[in-house]
């Protein structure tokens, strides 16, 4: 019998992704934002002194989210087009 | 017929040749009812570094979600401002000095709707579309880009 | 070295060709320090007259004077803006309907004192320059434009 | 013995142009704006409905100015440039 597990892909871009070391990630078990900025900080301390945002599915967050099942969470450092 | 518009591709690998400009602008030669077009052009500058001056800008994007922003940024302006066309497209990759980036340009029967719409679309483009920039300096290291 | 600026001609024969908007861009690709151009077109309009369509403008001027307030504007606009560079040129002779009229280019280091530069230019030119556009009309009348 | 006269040329532009039928004018004692536009007025009466600004040298002047003999002077319909 297979458990059902809360799995989300992260996506990573810009200097974040370079302090990862990848471009995207498959997590389990991280509800909320909090949650995973919580978990990346213990994982990659240098992200706690850089500043990024989060999209669930495409769209930035700010606060405390849930992050519902099968999502595609990014982080996003500030934005430098044009 | 289809009235709803579906989100449009701006990316372009590489710098955006004149050439394409010009044949952007030639295009609209059939719309009779423009009056006014208005363009901006983001070019790559050889700002100097700590250690160096910057050869190039290499793109990336969160590409899914910057289509869907631009879309959105899209709609609010024609809903805004009274346009006949709006175009924008964006580099991915290496844009060296000197190179074109950004290519925003906006239409419409008056000067003032195209200016205005261009001017805001520029500033939506630059603070909200998921885009980076990092500058290559010439003496190898590399500087992310912060737009402010 | 000569560092006063002499009245550059503004003027060009028929219409305004994308391809010398292109090349006008490109000549600018050596120029590392500027980060932003902004551009204004202006087209002539197939407007509806009293009996007909405009099918063209036939542009005439005062040119000795126009290029005279032309330098003053120019002065004035390069004292205010931090301006790399400023191109302006406009029609004289017929320019049918869908072609380019009047090109104006204004190149700065940021955004803003290009798009800021241009929007006031267009304006000045506008407004100041001794410039007349006869709108020919299918039915063989014409009909003088007049800014508001 | 010539005596001195106080000639100008008068320059013609857009619907004015038309009115006079000409493009260009010399005229001889006109020693100010306000006898230009009343010379005008009488010989083209037309023009009176018509609004034009009057530029002396190249220089728009406004109210009533005096001309300088040898002057170019140019009657100048409203702008439509651009």
């Amino acid at each position: 019998m297979e458990m059902v597990t809360h799995r989300i892909k992260i996506r990573a871009f810009g200097m974040i992704a370079e302090k990862l070391g990848a471009d995207c990630l498959d997590l389990d078990s991280i509800p909320t934002t909090e949650v995973l900025r919580g978990y990346l900080y213990q994982q990659f301390p240098e992200l706690e002194k850089m500043k990024f945002g989060i999209a669930i599915n495409k769209k930035l967050v700010s606060g405390n989210q849930p992050i519902p099942n099968e999502a595609e969470v990014a982080l996003l450092p500030p934005f430098s087009g044009g | 017929m289809e009235k709803h518009r579906k989100p449009k591709n701006i990316f372009v690998e590489g710098p955006i040749s004149p050439e394409k400009i010009a044949k952007s602008i030639a295009n609209h030669s059939s719309k009779t009812d423009i009056g006014g077009h208005s363009i901006f052009l983001g070019q790559v500058r050889a700002d100097e570094k700590e250690g160096g001056t910057v050869q190039a800008i290499v793109y990336t994007a969160y590409e899914d979600m910057a289509l869907e922003k631009a879309f959105e940024i899209r709609e609010a302006i024609f809903e805004k401002y009274p346009l006949t066309c709006m175009h924008i497209y964006h580099s991915l990759g290496e844009v060296k000095t000197g190179e074109i980036c950004l290519f925003v340009f906006t239409s419409s029967k008056h000067r003032k709707a195209a200016i205005d719409a261009c001017e805001e679309l520029v500033e939506r483009i630059k603070k909200e579309l998921p885009i980076w920039g990092k500058e290559l300096v010439d003496n190898e290291k590399e500087v992310w880009k912060e737009n402010t």
